[in-house]
């Protein structure tokens, strides 16, 4: 029997003036992927933050094991972890510093040598005792990235997560989102890079009707 | 003839509505104010101990209290809109403002120049005059918080927590003015005391009038604009923007 | 529950920690505030003694103003802020924790420099015995109602100085108390009446404001 | 009434600074807080105007 | 070359003027910490005239401090700090620039705000104003002064205290020449004498500032 | 005859105690693009910051036109224009006035029509009046781009400039790197993307020989 632990019933966003989508619908059960596409701007950020919780709809709504999410908004975020575009580490805080600091926030304890072990997972070995502020790019997004691992949750929703990764990181990525699924864990996320996830049960998502950014269909002018 | 809240709270309605009731409290109060000035004016006799600088009492005290009250309702209203959500009471909030916080500087700058003649000075740190200061001062807080803010949703919900915080405070304030200021200075020059002639009291109470129909008046009109902005999309504003 | 809290504030004092350069100037601010006003005013210490309690309640407000309007700006831009929203835990447990911490980093330090200042201000002893009981009331004051202006502001152009705006005036009620404790020490009539006003006003601070923070938060991140 | 010309009213007593300027700034806020007004309403309604035009095309 | 000083200007103008509400903001934090000063002191209209001066004095000193914490750093923050760094224009007319706008941005308005809280505080209409002027030649000190400042503090993270060591006791002479030109006319001396110091600190200050807030700025964003 | 505009010899970068890179040595010549490669914390960054003159090699030199940088500042930065990780715009700007600023302070000129033409060309004719704080990631990293194009320089330094567009957008900054260089432009590039750069003329430089983030090393270990 297909029973959802996710589902949204005629979603709609506005923000400002627009209404960025209007009558999203869609399922997601254990073990399944939601890939939400859309150009730039077409609202899959906006869409994503209204799964969260951080936004509120402009109608429809969003249940979390049959509730609605803001009846049962301890225990939903319990059980999520969520990536922005921004990477919510602390630039003065060391990688190890930020993951414990973020269970201790979630009502979790994190032991040392488990923060270790899933730092040296995502590659950040080596820099256990700096500063996030001097890590680059890709490292502070790893950082974020073991956030989400720690975290325990069975649904992540990922905002592009593989910006600024490297290719190993990307293949990091996919397996570990394979284990994820394998292991009966959700997964709501975007990208606009190619996955390779090969086997792993996924829906499309598409958002935005409208092209808000006909870029192909303009021709490209001289400077 | 049952009324039925939930019919006016609907804006629709409620801009229908307003639109007509505006002209009656405008004419209201203009033909108040023209009945009280005479009185003030010309009915009144002089002050025997501020001779003709009292009639300034015509406009202050109105505009002193306008802007008080104003405050209370403007809390009221955001209450009201953060428990039930209605739309319409964040509307009056925002609407209210700006005459309240212009009764306050009114009641400040009428206040200041009597003071000068009664008092020697235009100002003294006492404890009404200051705590109209403030007061002046957290209506400036509020327009400049929702002037900041570019979403109407949020800008509502902060605007009315702001309200409300400053509501519980501004009787506490009251109070820790008037008995900071009474231990540093002796005999208060406090304005109120002065036994009042029963026509300067009718003059004042006719213009007090007038300023509740003008702030009633203006208030609604700015809140039709508000909801024309805010209803843009629906059909019955469509309707009003054809005509 | 209590749990969440303590680690909120745990949070706040490593990152103090990190960031030692941005704590003490906070309360090298409230320092050099203080010490501008014999350099502007002059040195007369009958003045001084007279200007000083107001001074320094008036120096302490800017200086926790100052540092109030990071208080959540901070963690929204590295969108750690937005992780703390979707802890399981209420909100209002996060909201009195920042405004905890930040009395801890930026008010105990002043009620430590406070006697050294009230020296400069000729004050006698039992008059800066009294200024440090009403600021270790009364800090704890400003960061309460000063997170629920950081909370509203969060975000917005021009935060800190709106902050202010709109906070301020409702300092008034601390500010006065606090600083009328003082000159009564001074005139020689009792200092009581106006700390218990003082603290009702904490207990009542302590009581709202956490709510209103948490609410005006929410609102502000949506 | 208590005045025996216009000048005597202008000066109010010798307050006439006073008085006047309380009333003519009162005057003026007020007046400026109704031109404001009208044309808020007037300029919302043609900006939705604008707006709804723009939308349809 | 100057046509790149008056874009920066007319560039923080627009940033400034699209912060609605942001310069009355500003200004309204001038007016206010100036009126919490009485509040903590006490009404005697005789003390405050004493304070008077000195207070403007320091709120305006206060202001500017503020609004100067940011006079880079959302800037650097954004990125456009290298980009402009990254201009074939000499870096010291940028610092020049935004120093500039600075004062007609937070500058300007303070002394228009100025006599009002000058009758607050029961001053004489000379001493006002005096203090006018005083604050006309002094509140340029301020931005060029504070802008090395935040030209500093923009690198060193932990270092912010050595900093603010550095500038604030810089921005005392101008407190005290401005200040104390305000008492001479109070007293019935003359106070050309202050304010001819005043405007030499300025044009100092001018022919430095940009200089040093230029070789700062480089240093800190490497 | 080989003529390299821009010339790099021996440059060597330390950040903290590490030393990132020693001994890199390149020329670019006009036509060509210098594609940086390395993985997260590498030092691509840091190299493309020594490059433009914002931070100073720990050894080596960096010449333009045969002069050392240092030495004809201003010059060389008339002719380049640089993209980092962080965008470079102002939140409560709107696109339009990003550009014309950014043009101003470079010493240039722009007119409406042309930026609203680029803007146009960048699939951001829809925002143009919307302050940069409300648009999506990807938007805000087109605006950046915009500001590069209209820059009309010699050199193109882009750090990761395909994070978060979408495919039309990798395709439409492929087209203006084609575009560039056949006019004659220089291009100094990162990305951990694929990029379809057929015909163009490519020079990768690998930056960091010990591999610091070794992820595909480590055999994943269950969580
Ligand atoms: C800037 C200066 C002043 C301010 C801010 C101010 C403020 C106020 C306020 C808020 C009230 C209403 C209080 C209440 O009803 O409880 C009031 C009432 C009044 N004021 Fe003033 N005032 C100022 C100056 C003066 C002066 C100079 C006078 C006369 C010498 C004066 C005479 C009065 C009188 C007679 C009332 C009515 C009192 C009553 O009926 O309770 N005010 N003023
Ligand atoms: N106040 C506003 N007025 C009009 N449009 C707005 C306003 N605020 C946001 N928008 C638009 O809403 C959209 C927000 O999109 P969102 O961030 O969800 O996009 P996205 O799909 O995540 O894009 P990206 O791939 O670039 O991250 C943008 O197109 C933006 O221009
Ligand atoms: N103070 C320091 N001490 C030690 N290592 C440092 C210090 N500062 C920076 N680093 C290291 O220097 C490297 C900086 O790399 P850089 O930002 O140039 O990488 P990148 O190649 O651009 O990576 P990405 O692909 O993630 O953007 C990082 O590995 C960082 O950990
Ligand atoms: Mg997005
Ligand atoms: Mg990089």
């Amino acid at each position: 029997m297909y029973e959802p632990i996710l589902s949204v019933t005629d979603l709609a966003c506005a923000r400002g003036e627009r209404t960025l989508f209007r009558g999203i619908n869609f399922q997601v059960q254990a073990g399944e992927i939601l890939l939400v596409q859309g150009g730039n701007g077409q609202g899959k950020t906006s869409l994503l933050r209204l799964l969260t919780g951080l936004s509120t709809p402009l109608e429809g709504e969003i249940r979390w094991r049959g509730e609605r999410i803001q009846d049962c908004r301890e225990r939903y975020h319990a059980e999520m972890a969520y990536i922005g575009h921004v990477n919510g580490i602390k630039d003065d805080l060391t990688p190890m510093e930020n993951l414990r600091m973020a269970a201790g926030l979630a009502g979790r304890r994190l032991d040392e040598a488990r923060a270790e072990q899933t730092l040296g997972r995502l590659g950040l070995a080596l820099c256990l005792d700096l500063p996030a502020r001097v890590l680059s790019f890709g490292q502070r997004r790893r950082v974020a990235l073991a956030g989400v691992l720690t975290a325990g949750a069975l649904l992540w929703i990922l905002d592009e997560p593989l910006t600024g990764l490297d290719v190993h990181g990307v293949a990091l990525l996919e397996s570990l989102l394979h284990e994820h699924t394998e292991q009966g864990g959700l997964v709501v996320m975007t990208t606009h890079q190619p996955l390779s996830l090969a086997g792993a049960c996924i829906r499309p998502l598409r958002v935005g009707d409208t092209d808000v950014t006909p870029t192909s269909e303009l021709t490209p002018q001289g400077q | 003839m049952a009324f039925n809240l939930y019919y006016y709270a609907a804006p629709a309605t409620f801009y229908g509505l307003a639109g007509r009731l505006i002209p009656w409290f405008a004419w209201g109060s203009a033909v108040l104010a023209a009945i009280g000035l005479y009185i003030g004016f010309f009915v009144a006799p002089t002050d025997f101990q501020q001779g003709e600088a009292y009639r300034v009492i015509f406009i202050h005290v109105p505009a002193a209290w306008m802007g008080m009250f104003i405050y209370l309702v403007m809390a009221f209203w955001s209450a009201i809109g953060l428990a039930f959500k209605t739309r319409l009471s964040f509307m009056m909030a925002r609407a209210l403002a700006p005459t309240g916080a212009m009764f306050t500087f009114i009641s400040l700058w009428t206040g200041a120049l009597w003071g000068k003649p009664m008092w020697g000075t235009w100002w003294v740190w006492d404890a009404r005059l200051t705590s109209t200061l403030i007061l002046l001062f957290l209506y400036i807080g509020i327009l400049a918080l929702w002037a900041a803010i570019d979403d109407r949703n949020r800008g509502d919900k902060a605007g009315a927590l702001l309200t409300l915080i400053g509501a519980v405070n501004v009787p506490i304030i009251y109070f820790s003015v008037q008995w900071w200021n009474t231990l540093h200075q002796g005999a208060s020059i406090k304005p109120s005391g002065t036994s009042m002639d029963e026509i300067m009291l009718a003059g004042m109470l006719i213009m007090a009038a007038a300023a509740w129909f003008y702030a009633i008046a203006a208030a609604l009109t700015r809140v039709r604009t508000i909801i024309l902005e805010r209803e843009r999309h629906t059909d019955w504003v469509k309707r009003i923007l054809e005509q | 529950m209590l749990r969440f809290t303590l680690t909120v504030i745990r949070r706040d004092l490593l990152l103090a920690a990190r960031r030692r350069g941005d704590w003490i100037t906070s309360q090298f601010f409230f320092v050099m505030v203080v010490s501008m006003f014999p350099l502007g005013i002059g040195a007369d210490p009958n003045i001084l003694r007279m200007i000083g309690p107001g001074v320094v309640w008036v120096a302490a407000l800017l200086a926790s103003l100052l540092s109030l309007s990071r208080l959540f700006a901070d963690d929204h831009r590295d969108g750690s802020l937005e992780q703390m929203l979707l802890s399981p835990e209420p909100t209002v447990l996060l909201t009195l924790g920042k405004a905890l911490a930040h009395w801890l980093i930026y008010g105990i330090p002043l009620l430590i420099i406070t006697p050294v200042l009230g020296i400069q201000f000729a004050l006698p002893g039992e008059a800066i015995l009294i200024l440090v009981v009403s600021l270790l009331i009364g800090t704890p004051i400003l960061s309460l109602l000063g997170s629920v202006g950081a909370a509203l502001t969060l975000g917005l152009r021009g935060g800190g100085v709106l902050l202010t705006l709109l906070i301020l005036p409702l300092y008034v009620p601390a500010l006065i108390f606090g600083a009328s404790a003082v000159d009564a020490t001074l005139a020689g009539t009792g200092a009581e009446a106006h700390l218990s006003l003082l603290a009702a006003f904490l207990v009542m601070c302590l009581l709202i404001s956490p709510w209103v923070a948490a609410a005006a938060l929410r609102v502000s991140v949506e | 009434m208590q005045w025996a010309s216009l000048s005597d009213f202008w000066a109010m007593g010798g307050y006439g600074l006073y008085v006047w300027g309380s009333y003519l700034v009162t005057f003026a806020a007020i007046v400026l807080e109704i031109i404001l007004l009208r044309h808020g309403h007037k300029d919302t309604l043609r900006r939705l105007r604008r707006m709804r035009r723009w939308e349809e095309q």
